[in-house]
C-alpha cells in the first residue's frame, strides 16, 4: 500500500516553516526539487528548535571553558570533572509548548527526554530539577496548567526513580498564554566512560533501541494533510505520551550495554527524532549514512517514510554498534523487553540516504544539512534602561511586619511544598539537603563527595534591563550553591524569550546573553549545555524574557554544609553584604505599592565573588551554624524564611542608616547572605571579614518565637509560616 | 430502587487513535507472559458511573458533556461518550 | 541472615533497601522477576518500591503474577521471612499474601515526605528493636497507599493484632490530621497471619543515615538480623 | 476492516458495590466545585478494547474470562464484563 504524496507547491513548503529564501537555499544545495520526505527532513532540521538559526550567532561568544569541563554545549549534555575518576553530566531543556497544550504529558515528555540527554552520555540520573512559570493566578487555566505540569513531572521522574530535588515556581501575567516547564536532570558517570553522538567506521550498523514509532508529533506537515489524509488530526496526535515505564529500561539497557564495550556512538531521538539524530550522528563522525525504514518498530501500520522520519515518539535511541558484538547487544535489549532493530549502516559517501519499501525517498548531503542550516543575524535593540527608583519616594502603607507577612504569602514568594511534595526527593537515599533550602545537596554514592544543585533566574529584573537580568540570574545561582557549602563548578542555561524576529526581542536575547557571559566569567562559571526556547508569545505579547540558569557544584565533603534553618536560641545573626536598600523591581514595590517599575538591583561581581568566598570558606571551617542567600523579598523575608524552617524567632535591633526603614527591610540588594553564629564567634568572624573586605553588619539574636524589631513590632512565627505555607495549597483548591 | 429525579448514566473515556497507550502495551504483554493466548491488542480506557439530578434526559445529557469536557476526558488525547443507563 | 531483593522491571528503590539490609549486616543477593526460584539459603524475601511494570493497570498487580511469585508464595508458606516496602506492599495485596488493597490517595496526589508512625507491636521479626508505641520518624513516597480492606477483614486485622504500623503524630497518636493517605485505621502497615510477612507503605530504607533524614529506619533491618 | 479471524470486545471492570472509591468520591467534588451542577454520585471504573485471535465468540469468550481473571480485575474488590463488539 503506498501512499501518493502530495506535490511540492508554494503552500506546501510555506506550511513547513521554510521561507522562500530558505527553501531556494535548499533546492539550490541539492541541485533538484526536494522529494516530500526530503522536505520534511530540511523543514526539521532547519527550524529553529534544531538549527539555532536566530541564537547561535550569540550563543558562539559564550565562556564554555574550565580545566574542568569535559564537555561543553553541543553534546546532548555537558559533561564536568568532579574529581576522583568521576562527572557530572547535566543539562535543562524546555517543554513550554506541549506544556501549555496539555500540562501532564507536556511534562511528562520534557522530564524523560531531558533525562534521556544525560543517560545517553553514559551516565546514570541521580537528581532531576524544573523550573516552572506559570500564567497570573487569576487567570482561569493557570490552576489547571499548574495542577497539570506539577502531576506530570512528578509522574514521570517518581515512577523512573530518580529524585526531584530542586527547582522554582513563579507566576506573572505575561506568562498567561506561554507557561514555561524547563527541566534539568543531573547524572554521574566515570570520566573514562563517557559516549558521544559521532558515529566512527564504514558499514558499522546502525541500531534502533527502545520504544516502537507511531505519529506522535509530527507536526510541519499535519496541515497539508487535508489532501494528503481526511483523518490526520485523528492519526497524527501533537501531543506525545510518556512512558516512564519504557525509558526506564532504556536506562537500564542503555547502561548495561555500554558495559560491554559494543557501543560506538548513541544518539537519543529527540526532536525530530529518526531525521536529527541519524544526521547528527553521521555528520559527527564524517560519514554518510544510510537508512532501511522498512526495518523500523513500527506502533501502527502503514507508517510512510515522511511519518518515520519525523514521527517524535518517545523513549527511543540510535546507536552504531561494533558489528561483532551486535548479538551481546541484541539479548540485553531482549532480556529488558525493548525493541533492538538493525534500521541501517555507515558509509562513506557522506549522504543521507532514506529507503522504504525499495524506493529511494531521500537522498541528502549529510554535512550540509546541518553546516548550511541558515544562520540569521537578526535585528536588535539596545534596549533602554530604566531610570534608578529612589527609595524615598517608595511609601511604605503597613508596618514591616504587616507587609512580611503579605508578601510571605504572594504566589511568587510563597512555599511550593505543595509542588515539592509530589515529587519524589528522597529515592535512592542520597538527598542530604531537600528542596526548600538555597540549593539541593545530593551525596554522590556513598559519598563523602555530593553535588550542590540549583535553577534560577528573576525575569522582572531581565526585562527592565537585560543585561543586569543576566547577570543576576548567575549571580543568584552561584549565591545558592555558595549558601549551602558547595563550589559552584559550572551551569547550563534555558533561554525562554519571546519572538526574534522582533528587534526588541532580539535585544533582549542578546543583553541577556551578554549578562550570563559576563557573570559567568567573572565567577569562573562556565557553560557546559543548555537549550534556547523562542517564540513564546501570543497574540503579539511576549512572555518576560526568563533566561534559566541550572547551576551545579560540588559538595567536597557533604557532612559539612549548611542549611537555612536556624539551629539554637540566642545565636547572633549576621548580614554579609552591602544594602542599599534597592526597591526597583522588588516583590515589595509590586506587591505592597503596586508598582512594576525602575532599575533592577545593580549585581557587583566583584563583590558577589568576595562575600561568597568568604561565607563558604565560615561554612567549611564550621563557623556558621545557618546561612541564607537573600534574593527576593529582601532581608526580612529571607531571616523570616530561616525562622519558619526552624520554629525559633529572632529579635532584630538593628536601625537601618542612611536608608528608609522599608527599603532597608526589602530592598533587594545583590551579594548578601544572612547567617547565625554562636555569639562569642561574633566578634572574630566580624574582624575576619573586615580583613577581607567583606561588609557584614550585626543584626540581632536568634530566639523566642515571634519576630520582632527594635523592641516594636512583633509576628510570631507561626503566623508567617501559615501565611508562607497556606498560599499556594489554598489556590489549588479553589474551583476555577 | 432509583430515585426518578435522577439520571444514571455512564461515561466512557478512551484514547484517541494512534495516541500511545503504554498501559495497554504493559497489559498486553503481561497478558502473553500469563499464558493468555491470542491476545493482538489492548488500549485501556475509564468508565465514569455517574449519577446526575436531572430527570430530563436531555438535561442529563447536557451535565455529563460539561463534566466530560471540563473533568473527566482530556479532549486533546481523548474521547469520550455518555450513555445514559435504563433501568 | 540471607536476603533476597527481588528487581522487578521498573522496582526503583532497590538500591536504597540493599543499602540498609547490608549496614544491617545482611547478605544481599538479587532476583529476577522471571526467577523460579530464590537464592539457595534465602531467610529474608524483600519486595522493594518502585512502579513495577509501570504499576499500570493496578499497581503491583503485574508484578505480582511475575514467576518468582510463586517462590516467594513458597517461601512464605514455609515460615519465611518476606517484606514488601511501598510497591512491595501493593504486590503483596495484589498476590493474595496480605489482605485487602492499597487505592489512590485521598488527596489524589503523589506524596512525598516524613511522617511518623507508630510501632504497634514489638514481638515480631521486624520490629523487635523498636519500643511498645514508639513514633518513629521515616518517610513515604506513593500515590496509591489508601489502605482499604472489608469490615470483616479490617476487624480480623485488628483483633489477631496484625497491624504493624500506624501514621501518627510526632508523639505517637494516631489521629486523622496524621494521616495522610485516608487509609482505614491510618494503617500503614500490616502482617500476615503468621506475622512472617510485612507489607507496609514507607520508606523505613530511606532513613538510615543521620546526614539523610535520620535513622528511625533502621530498626526495621536490626530487627530483622536479630532474627 | 477487522481481520476475520480476530473478534473485537470490551471488558469493563467495576469497583464492587461496598468498596470505597476515593478517586470517584474526589471526582465528585471536583464536579461540584467546577460548577457542575447536580452529579450526586462517581464511580470510577476501567475498560479495555482487547482484539484476541479467535474467530469463535465462545473461544473468544473464554480467554477474555481468563485475561480478566487472571489480571484485568482484581476480584476482592472489583466486577468485570465481557462484551464482544460487532462491526
Ligand atoms: N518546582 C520546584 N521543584 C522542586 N523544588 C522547588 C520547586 N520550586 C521551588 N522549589 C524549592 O523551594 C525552595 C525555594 O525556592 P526559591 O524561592 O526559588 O529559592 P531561592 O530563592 O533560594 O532560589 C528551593 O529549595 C527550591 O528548590
Ligand atoms: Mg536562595
Amino acid at each position: 500500500m503506498t501512499v501518493k504524496e502530495p506535490a511540492i507547491t508554494t503552500e506546501l513548503v510555506a506550511s513547513h516553516g521554510l521561507t522562500p529564501d530558505e527553501y531556494a537555499r535548499f533546492k539550490a544545495l541539492i541541485g533538484r526539487e526536494p522529494t516530500f520526505t526530503e522536505l520534511g527532513i530540511v523543514s526539521a532540521m532547519w527550524n529553529e528548535h534544531c538549527s539555532y538559526k536566530s541564537s547561535r550567532l550569540h550563543l558562539k561568544g559564550l565562556p564554555t571553558k574550565a580545566p574542568w569541563v569535559i564537555q561543553g554545549p553541543g553534546e546532548n549534555a555537558g559533561v564536568i570533572d568532579i574529581g576522583d575518576g568521576l562527572a557530572c553530566v547535566f543539562k535543562m531543556e524546555s517543554h513550554n509548548h506541549p506544556s501549555f497544550i496539555e500540562p501532564y504529558q507536556g511534562a511528562t515528555t520534557g522530564v524523560g527526554g531531558i533525562l534521556r540527554d544525560v543517560f545517553t552520555m553514559g551516565a546514570r540520573p541521580i537528581a532531576a530539577l524544573n523550573a516552572l512559570r506559570f500564567g497570573a493566578p487569576e487567570h482561569p487555566r493557570t490552576r489547571h496548567l499548574v495542577a497539570g505540569v506539577v502531576a506530570g513531572i512528578g509522574g514521570y521522574g517518581n515512577s523512573f526513580g530518580v529524585p526531584t530535588v530542586a527547582g522554582s515556581v513563579g507566576f506573572h501575567t505575561r506568562y498567561d498564554g506561554n507557561i514555561l516547564v524547563n527541566a534539568m536532570a543531573v547524572g554521574i558517570a566515570r570520566t573514562d566512560g563517557i559516549f558521544y553522538a559521532a558515529a566512527a567506521g564504514v558499514g558499522n550498523p546502525i541500531v534502533y533501541l527502545g520504544s516502537k514509532t507511531g505519529r506522535d508529533g509530527i507536526h510541519g506537515a499535519t496541515m497539508a494533510s487535508a489532501e494528503f489524509d481526511a483523518n490526520s488530526e485523528e492519526k497524527r496526535p501533537t501531543v506525545q505520551v510518556g512512558d516512564p515505564f519504557a525509558e526506564k529500561l532504556l536506562l537500564e539497557a542503555c547502561l548495561e550495554l555500554m558495559q560491554t564495550g559494543s557501543v560506538i556512538a548513541i544518539q537519543d531521538m529527540g526532536a525530530a527524532g529518526l531525521t536529527c539524530s541519524a544526521v547528527e550522528m553521521g555528520a559527527k563522525g564524517g560519514l554518510g549514512v544510510e537508512l532501511d525504514l522498512d526495518a523500523v518498530p513500527c506502533r501502527e501500520e502503514g507508517m510512510t517514510a515522511y511519518e518515520m522520519m519525523l514521527s517524535e515518539s518517545q523513549e527511543r535511541m540510535l546507536m552504531v554498534l561494533d558489528p561483532a558484538r551486535q548479538a551481546e547487544a541484541e539479548a540485553i535489549f531482549r532480556k529488558w523487553g525493548l525493541d533492538f532493530a538493525v534500521v541501517g549502516h555507515t558509509t562513506d559517501t557522506l549522504r543521507f540516504v532514506v529507503k522504504h519499501q525499495g524506493e529511494v525517498k531521500a537522498d541528502l548531503p549529510i554535512r550540509e544539512l546541518g553546516d548550511e542550516a541558515p544562520l540569521y543575524d537578526r535585528p536588535w535593540n539596545e534596549p533602554v534602561r530604566p531610570a534608578v527608583l529612589d527609595p524615598a519616594s517608595v511609601s511604605a502603607p503597613v508596618p514591616a511586619l504587616a507587609a512580611l507577612k503579605q508578601l510571605l504569602g504572594t504566589p511568587d514568594l510563597s512555599s511550593k511544598r505543595w509542588v515539592w511534595e509530589q515529587y519524589d526527593h528522597l529515592i535512592l537515599g542520597n538527598t542530604v539537603q531537600t528542596p526548600g533550602g538555597d540549593a539541593a545537596i545530593v551525596r554522590v554514592g556513598d559519598g563523602p563527595k555530593g553535588l550542590a544543585l540549583t535553577t534560577d533566574v528573576t525575569p522582572r529584573y531581565c526585562e527592565a534591563d537585560p543585561v543586569e537580568g543576566g547577570r543576576q540570574a548567575v549571580a543568584e545561582t552561584w549565591r545558592n550553591i555558595t549558601a549551602v557549602g558547595g563550589k559552584p563548578l559550572a551551569v547550563t542555561d534555558n533561554l525562554n524569550f519571546g519572538n526574534p524576529e522582533k528587534p526588541e526581542i532580539m535585544g533582549q536575547f542578546v543583553g541577556c546573553l551578554r549578562g550570563i557571559s559576563e557573570a559567568c566569567v567573572a565567577l569562573d562559571f562556565p557553560i557546559v549545555s543548555g537549550n534556547v526556547s523562542l517564540y513564546n508569545e501570543t497574540q503579539g505579547r511576549s512572555i518576560l524574557p526568563t533566561p534559566t540558569i541550572g547551576g551545579v557544584g560540588v559538595v567536597a565533603d557533604v557532612t559539612v554544609h549548611a542549611t537555612l534553618a536556624f539551629k539554637r536560641a540566642d545565636e547572633a545573626i549576621l548580614l554579609v553584604g552591602d544594602t542599599a536598600g534597592w526597591l526597583g523591581q522588588s516583590i515589595y514595590l509590586r506587591e505592597i505599592a503596586g508598582r512594576e517599575e525602575g532599575a533592577p538591583p545593580p549585581v557587583d561581581l566583584a563583590a558577589e565573588r568576595r562575600n561568597g568566598d568568604f561565607v563558604r570558606s565560615l561554612i567549611l571551617d564550621k563557623r556558621v551554624s545557618a546561612v541564607h542567600d537573600l534574593s527576593d523579598g529582601g532581608l526580612l523575608v529571607g531571616l523570616a524564611e530561616m525562622a519558619i524552617a526552624s520554629g525559633i524567632g529572632a529579635d532584630l535591633d538593628v536601625a537601618p542608616a542612611g536608608v528608609p526603614a522599608h527599603a532597608f527591610w526589602f530592598g533587594e540588594d545583590q551579594a548578601r547572605y544572612l547567617l547565625t553564629v554562636s555569639r562569642d564567634q561574633a566578634e572574630a568572624i566580624e574582624a575576619d571579614a573586615r580583613a577581607a573586605g567583606v561588609p557584614l553588619t550585626r543584626l540581632g539574636t536568634t530566639g523566642g518565637d515571634t519576630l520582632r524589631l527594635n523592641g516594636g513590632e512583633t509576628i510570631s512565627v507561626e503566623e508567617l509560616a501559615r501565611a508562607h505555607e497556606g498560599w499556594l495549597p489554598g489556590y489549588m483548591q479553589k474551583s476555577s | 430502587m432509583t430515585n426518578p429525579t435522577t439520571t444514571r448514566a455512564r461515561v466512557t473515556v478512551t484514547l484517541k487513535n494512534g495516541v500511545l497507550d503504554p498501559q495497554g502495551k504493559a497489559i498486553e504483554s503481561a497478558l502473553v507472559s500469563l499464558g493468555v493466548e491470542g491476545v493482538t491488542g489492548v488500549r485501556q480506557g475509564k468508565v465514569f458511573d455517574i449519577e446526575v439530578a436531572a430527570a430530563d434526559p436531555a438535561r442529563a445529557r447536557e451535565l455529563l458533556a460539561a463534566a466530560s469536557e471540563k473533568l473527566l476526558a482530556n479532549t486533546v488525547i481523548e474521547n469520550y461518550r455518555i450513555e445514559l443507563v435504563e433501568d | 541472615m540471607k536476603a533476597a531483593v527481588i528487581v522487578f522491571p521498573g522496582s526503583n528503590r532497590e538500591g536504597d533497601v540493599v543499602r540498609a539490609l547490608e549496614q544491617a549486616g545482611a547478605e544481599v543477593a538479587a532476583a529476577w522477576h522471571a526467577d523460579h526460584a530464590l537464592p539457595a539459603g534465602t531467610d529474608l524475601a524483600v519486595l522493594p518500591g518502585g512502579f513495577s511494570y509501570g504499576d499500570y493497570l493496578r499497581c503491583g498487580a503485574i508484578a505480582a503474577r511475575a514467576p518468582v511469585m510463586d517462590a516467594v508464595r513458597a517461601h512464605a508458606a514455609r515460615g519465611g521471612l518476606v517484606l514488601g516496602i511501598c510497591n512491595g506492599f501493593q504486590i503483596l495485596c495484589e498476590s493474595g499474601l496480605l489482605p485487602g488493597v492499597l487505592m489512590r490517595n485521598a488527596g489524589l496526589h503523589f506524596i512525598c515526605r516524613r511522617q511518623f508512625l507508630r510501632v504497634e507491636r514489638t514481638d515480631t521479626a521486624f520490629t523487635r528493636r523498636y519500643a511498645p508505641g514508639q513514633a518513629i520518624d521515616v518517610a513515604i513516597a506513593h500515590g496509591e497507599g489508601n489502605y482499604v480492606a472489608d469490615a470483616e477483614t479490617l476487624a480480623r486485622l485488628e483483633g489477631d493484632g496484625r497491624v504493624a504500623f500506624r501514621y501518627a503524630d510526632r508523639h505517637g497518636a494516631v489521629t486523622a490530621e496524621a494521616n495522610p493517605n485516608g487509609s482505614l485505621n491510618n494503617i500503614a502497615g500490616i502482617y500476615s497471619e503468621r506475622l512472617n510477612v510485612l507489607g507496609l507503605m514507607p520508606h523505613p530504607e530511606n532513613l538510615i543515615d543521620d546526614l539523610v533524614g535520620g535513622t528511625d529506619g533502621r530498626g526495621l533491618f536490626e530487627s530483622l538480623l536479630a532474627a
